[in-house]
């Protein structure tokens, strides 16, 4: 089954790694996936955001029409983005970030309030892993730990030292829903 | 209270797409207020480059048509023979003006074309993401140039506007800064001494203008502006390169 | 000593550079907590002190300042 | 026959017809065999009080054109092969932008620096775009000196209607022949207002020319109204010549230069008797696909004939969309053959085929 | 699956198999959307002891690639749309010269500027040769990262055994997409020797490689021989993928990008039970002609799909040489329409025709 | 008697095709003598233009490779950053260095390749008939400056070589001329020298050399030569316009 | 009828200008004609040649592969051309300039002392124009008159001071033959 | 004063440009009346003369002549 990915948030909120950790996860767990970040003069200043397709058969179009789920770091990528949703679909918001919310009834809306719990663990430069965190800790899209395992690699050679405090980051991310969070 | 500073007429009223702190921004500023001062609008026409100014024309509210990547200041030549009554300025990065457009901007300098040059150096590529310019500076890091500019490999930062000023078709060739508001001041004054150079027909005028790229040198604002006066103007020294209406005098 | 000046600062306009905070000899400027549409803190003005000497108006990237003087 | 006729080599006719026709902006750089083309623009444009500027280079000189034609002003240029190579990218702008502008290729032996003599090796360039991107050209191939004084007139006018760069294309021979002509005044043609040209923004609002279009919708819709435009011309502009086609059973395609050479091998031809025909495109682009379609229906076979190793015959199979068979022969690298040889052709041919 | 799988971006994958095909020598100049590709070389080409240099513009970075690989040395350069406009003369030079290298043309909208999206908008130019004079390259058109990886890496021996430019076209979605890849080490070739290179005369007698050839009857005799080698590339290289293909009344044609979401829609139209094929050429020159003409003889309909306003769709007709009817879909200017769309187009066509 | 003067081994037997009195045999000569001299003809490769002398690998007898109008240092970058181990030269004409070519030769001086530039000035495009070049002198008629150069429409006479001597990247950079014997072995030594240079691994070599085209001039060899000498030599002074071992010493 | 001319000289020798004259005589006269010149690179130093068409009906080719007339100025010229005459052509050669004669039985050679009849008139300067007087004297494929009346047009404009003396070379081109010259 | 040295002028290859006549100190260089198959009047060289100083051959573009010296 084809799964849609669609990753937002301001230039430098990490968030294009976020989906990379995704997208290597599922290469590791045998998934057929693309990445496709926004690239180009689309950056200049404002908005980055990336899309990650999942599926257990060949992907045709890495491009998302209407994600199956939408993950929004800031207030701007919410108000571009948010009816590109399907119907049904899942929006995880950064409820510290983000001051609106979708007005559209047909979508499951999570509300996680990724600065705070950065800040309360290795501090704000990991908002992005908290938000993956929280993702996939209740999306299941990839199991948490292949990217926990994977981190070294992910992050590339001469960035072992951002290794430990991605993944306390992601940890706390994936613990606030197994914890109750969200909607409570 | 009367006001005493505000936004220029021949500037529209777009925002602009500009990263935070660019120098881009306020030198459009500076141009759009000189174009007022003289009251030349109505028969003005502008050369945007391929860079991050390519939208240019989102601003200034003037006449303008775009040019090839480097190609401004042949386009430019085009325009000003065909109507010699129109003011014509080109308005070009350092990789547009000194690189691909090396040929063009030499010799038009030489012909001593009535146009002018405003040469925003900024020792990057901005729009396609901080590569290694003709300016760069030595040791310098950018995406293509990753272990810093070696001058044995790279060479070394390109001084166009130095070379120029040795041709006789030159009339008015200077090198200002941003970093500070008298120098921005200073920069006003040269980009409307290089518009009336043209005016009275003596020749060809480029205006270099040092402008921090906070985006590509990965610094804040404020250090980008402290950089490009610690470090850059210490390799392009600002000042007067030259100035026949001095030389005559 | 008497305020001789003030400023405007179009908020919607500004990034959040700092620049204008930078060269303002009075420090009549600072980042205020609300967020802009464009997501920066925008700079705002603090009375009393500005003596309008446009210093803050001639960086400003994004010409969001505009500058009033008494006389 | 004499009246009022001059005797005029092809480049001074295609410099002429471009004054007469009120160009009066012409840049370009030296290369053989066009270089008559700028000398006798540098005498003459002093003369008319336009503009002849020498190029530092065919990349200045067609980007000088773009801004003079995007003044309004009636600008041209000229080159051959490799330095019209150069000028791709400035012919996609022009085309990009809607800029009016006339540009000859006198076609020399290629690829590479090749040589100068005739050769019609540029026809893919010429009519796929050699530059990147959606775009097409008019392009002329004159045939006559004074087909090519004709055109390069009438291209003035058709540049501005559609707002687009026109070709003309030549080869040595054509620029370095002579022919009695008659010289003509530009006839009138109600052409559009330039409403779009740059003359400075007093009393009304500025103005931009521009191909940047980020935003994909829009470009799409650009893309789509330059299409819609290549769509009237390809109704509008489509010229030929055809000669004894009538009752032909075999049908020469051939142009410019070629088809000169075809035509004399077509009456030897005619003179054995062989019902054979030639179909001249004079427009290479909008090529002349109903013209040809309808020959399908009654020819039994052509031969399409190029100075090049096969080029046209893409277009010419493409506009038959099959039936007819079609048969090819090619002097490559500026071997100009007699007419003779080319009759031994046809008449080879006529023989296998048994028409 | 995932053994030793890596996640790459096309972009990186092409740069990555060029060093692994050997290349240590890379010359280009930056233009989105391909700086990707540039940045790489310039940090790896370190790593293995070869050659990155930023020219000064296309137009030296094609040069410096046409001065190194005559001395021998595997030598690429990449750019996007106007860039490769730049390049027309020196491509012309290397086919004249018959010197190998590699060029890719990271395609985005045009013409002009245009937009830095994905776009098929340069077809004509990559294929029928955009320079002056007559001559083609090998163009690939990979559809995934592993494939890009793949034919990258064979490009170089192509380019070597025919002693030809090749091109590689993607666009920006190809160049910035990541998926997982296989990498590995360039397979082993036999190679012909390379008895032409410059590396100075010592021991021998001197080389010279040249296309200026002055004398016509070798001007033409030289441009034989090189249709020779295009005639003999026609019968080697052409490729293409087949998916559904054998029971189809409707086959689609496409490459690259536009190839992908077609396979997407014919997936879908398959399961609403249209007997609905994809044809993906992977050599856009030569062109698949006998697959396509193959296809011809069982298909009722062809609809090609391109990313522009209709390019390739000329080589699909010249293949099938009528016969079948074909119809066209495009989205040029840098949308990238969902499978979904292109399934409504196949359904609507399929209704029409009542397949 | 003994032989003192006979045709150097590294050029090949094929008579010229030049004009007679072209500066382009004599030059021609000189390379040949000092690829000899050097003992450098096993490891030399040379870049002829586009231009009347397109046809030097006919008569240089090493290892050649034919340019694209003006891309000459372009092409001798890549052979020479591909094989460091050979010496690489072009050999280019003043509308194949200074005007088409005018980026590639700035950037390759300024970059500091290891490559020498043979570069000979006749202020007209030979191969072509006769047009105006850069270097044309201001009143000399040609094909396509009918009325005589005009510095106010064509521009000045370009002197591409002292720009590049304002370059870090160049190492030696001189003007020679053909006009007399003595000049023709002064000529020859600057070639000699700014093979050595390379070698040297210092940077980039320009040798500029005044040489005269009867044919276009429309003047006999020998007023040619005068011409060369009394009226060339005073625009485009000889001279060593940069040398940095000696600067070093 | 069509008949093609091929004329040959050293540089300089005027031989292109004397064709000009023959085409343009034609076109007052009504025929069609062309007239091709070697051009480019052909032309360092060497041999300059041109081709004249002349036809009751549109040419075809302006290039002559076998030209019925020769008109040979100079030794090369011969050398290169001799055997491209047709069979039955007539070959006009400079007898003072060249040397070698035509080895081929099977064309007509008319001697002409081209320099030396320059000389006693006009100057070796406008030896081209006595040729010329020589090759139309003989052939009239144009009318001689045609070429005298026309000579101030042909010349054009800010040349006239040059019409005397070829006009005058000319008349002692034509007068040769008309005299009894060559074979005599 | 004794002949000390003395040229070979290859005619095939000589141009007639004069330029070896025109820097000969001696005189010892002539155009010659026969025509050569490039249709010059080739140079040709005047014994006695000649003290092989080599100017004429420095500047001789065809690289027809060579240089002979006693000693
Ligand atoms: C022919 C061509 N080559 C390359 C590009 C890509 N490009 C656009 S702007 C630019 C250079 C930008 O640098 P600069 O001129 O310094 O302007 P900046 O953005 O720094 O102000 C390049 C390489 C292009 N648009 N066209
Ligand atoms: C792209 C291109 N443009 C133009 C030409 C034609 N061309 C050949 S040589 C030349 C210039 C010759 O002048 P110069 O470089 O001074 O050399 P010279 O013949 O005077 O020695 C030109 C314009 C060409 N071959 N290629
Ligand atoms: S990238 Fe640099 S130059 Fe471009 S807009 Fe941003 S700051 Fe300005
Ligand atoms: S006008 Fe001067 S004092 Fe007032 S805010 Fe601006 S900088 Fe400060
Ligand atoms: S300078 Fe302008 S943009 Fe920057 S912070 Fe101040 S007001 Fe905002
Ligand atoms: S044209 Fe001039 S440069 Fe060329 S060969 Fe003749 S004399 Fe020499
Ligand atoms: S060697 Fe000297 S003296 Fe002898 S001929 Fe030559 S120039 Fe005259
Ligand atoms: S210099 Fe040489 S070519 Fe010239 S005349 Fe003397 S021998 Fe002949
Ligand atoms: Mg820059
Ligand atoms: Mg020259």
């Amino acid at each position: 089954m084809l799964q849609k990915i669609m990753m937002s948030g301001i230039g430098g909120q990490g968030i294009l790694f976020s989906g990379i950790c995704i997208a290597w996860a599922a290469m590791e767990e045998g998934q057929y996936v693309t990445y496709l970040p926004s690239y180009g003069a689309e950056m200049r200043g404002g908005i980055t955001s990336c899309t990650i397709a999942l599926s257990d058969e060949e992907i045709a179009s890495p491009v998302a029409s209407s994600p199956d789920y939408l993950v929004i770091m800031d207030n701007q990528s919410l108000l571009r983005l948010q009816n590109q949703t399907v119907s049904g679909g899942e929006v995880f918001i950064n409820s510290n970030m983000v001051t609106d919310r979708p007005v559209r009834g047909d979508i499951e809306v999570l509300e996680i309030p990724v600065n705070d719990i950065a800040k309360n663990s290795v501090g704000i430069r990991y908002a992005n892993m908290v938000m993956l965190g929280a993702f996939v800790g209740r999306t299941r899209l990839v199991k948490p730990v292949t990217i926990l395992d994977n981190m070294a690699a992910i992050l590339g050679k001469g960035k072992d030292r951002f290794k430990a405090a991605n993944i306390e980051a992601l940890k706390a991310g994936i613990d606030y829903f197994s914890q109750g969070g969200g909607r409570a | 209270m009367k006001k005493i500073f505000g936004r220029p007429a021949s500037l529209k009223a777009n925002p602009f797409h500009y990263c935070p702190g660019c120098g881009h921004s306020i030198l459009h500023r500076l141009v759009a207020e000189v174009i007022d001062e003289m009251d030349i609008r109505g028969h003005t026409i502008g050369i945007p480059p391929a860079g991050c100014a390519v939208l240019a024309y989102n601003y200034f509210d003037v006449d303008m048509v775009e040019s090839a990547h480097g190609r401004g200041c042949a386009i430019a030549t085009g325009v000003k023979r065909a109507r010699p009554d129109c003011l014509v300025f080109t308005y070009q990065g350092d990789g547009d003006i000194s690189a691909i457009g090396t040929a063009e901007t030499l010799h038009a300098a030489n012909r001593g074309e009535l146009i002018t040059s405003i040469f925003v150096n900024n020792a990057v590529y901005g729009m396609t993401g901080g590569q290694m310019a003709p300016t760069t500076m030595l040791g310098q890091k950018t995406s293509t140039s990753p272990y810093g500019r070696r001058a044995k490999v790279e060479g070394y930062p390109l001084k166009i506007t130095d070379l120029i000023a040795n041709l006789p078709g030159a009339a008015y060739v200077v090198r200002t800064s941003l970093a500070t508001p008298a120098k921005v001041n200073a920069t006003k004054k040269a980009i409307r001494k290089g518009f009336e150079i043209q005016r009275q027909g003596l020749g060809y005028a480029l205006i270099e203008v040092l402008s921090p790229c906070p985006t590509n040198w990965k610094l804040s604002s404020v250090e980008s502006f402290k950089y490009l006066e610690d470090v850059m103007e210490k390799e392009f020294v600002p000042g007067v390169l030259k100035d026949i209406t001095k030389e005559k005098a | 000593m008497a305020v001789n000046g003030m400023i405007t600062i179009d908020k919607s306009l500004c990034k959040a550079c700092e620049l204008c905070i930078s060269v303002c000899p009075e420090g009549a400027i600072q980042l205020s907590d609300e967020i802009n549409p464009k997501g920066y803190h925008p700079a705002e003005f603090i009375k009393e002190r500005c003596k309008g000497c446009s210093l803050c108006a001639l960086m400003c990237p994004e010409v969001a300042i505009e500058v009033y003087r008494e006389r | 026959m004499s009246a009022n006729k001059v005797l005029m080599k092809g480049t001074d006719a295609i410099a002429e017809a471009a004054i007469q026709a009120g160009c009066r902006c012409y840049f370009g750089y030296p290369i053989t065999p066009q270089n008559e083309i700028p000398e006798y623009m540098s005498r003459r444009m002093d003369e008319v009080g336009g503009v002849f500027l020498q190029g530092e280079s065919e990349i200045a000189s067609i980007n000088m054109v773009h801004g003079a034609a995007a003044t309004g002003a009636r600008a041209m240029t000229s080159s051959s092969s490799p330095g019209i190579s150069l000028k791709q990218e400035g012919l996609s702008f022009l085309a990009a932008q809607e800029i009016p502008a006339v540009i000859v290729n006198i076609v020399r032996g290629g690829p590479g620096l090749g040589n100068i003599a005739p050769s019609q090796g540029d026809y893919y360039q010429a009519t796929r775009g050699g530059g990147h991107g959606d775009y097409r050209m008019p392009v002329f191939a004159p045939a006559s000196i004074q087909e090519l004084y004709d055109i390069t007139m009438e291209s003035f006018d058709i540049a501005d209607i559609y707002r687009t760069p026109v070709m003309i294309i030549g080869d040595g021979m054509m620029g370095q022949m002579m022919e009695p002509i008659v010289k003509h005044a530009q006839p009138p043609a109600d052409l559009p207002p330039k409403d779009y040209i740059l003359t400075g923004a007093q009393g009304r609002p500025s103005r931009i020319l521009r191909s940047l279009i980020l935003h994909p919708p829009e470009m799409e819709e650009h893309n789509w109204k330059l299409k819609r435009k290549y769509d009237l011309m390809r109704q509008t502009l489509p010229r030929h010549e055809e000669y004894m086609i009538d009752d032909a059973k075999m049908v020469v395609v051939a142009y410019g230069t070629a088809a000169r050479i075809a035509k004399g091998a077509v009456k030897r031809a005619r003179a054995e008797g062989l019902k054979v025909g030639l179909m001249r495109p004079i427009t290479l682009w909008p090529f002349p696909d109903e013209a040809v379609a309808a020959i399908a229906k009654k020819a039994k076979l052509f031969l399409v004939f190029e100075m090049s190793t096969g080029q046209m015959i893409d277009d010419v199979k493409l506009a038959m969309s099959g039936g007819v068979e079609c048969e090819f022969y090619g002097r490559p690298g500026g071997v100009v053959p007699a007419p003779q040889e080319i009759q031994r052709i046809i008449e080879r041919h006529w023989l296998q085929k048994e028409l």
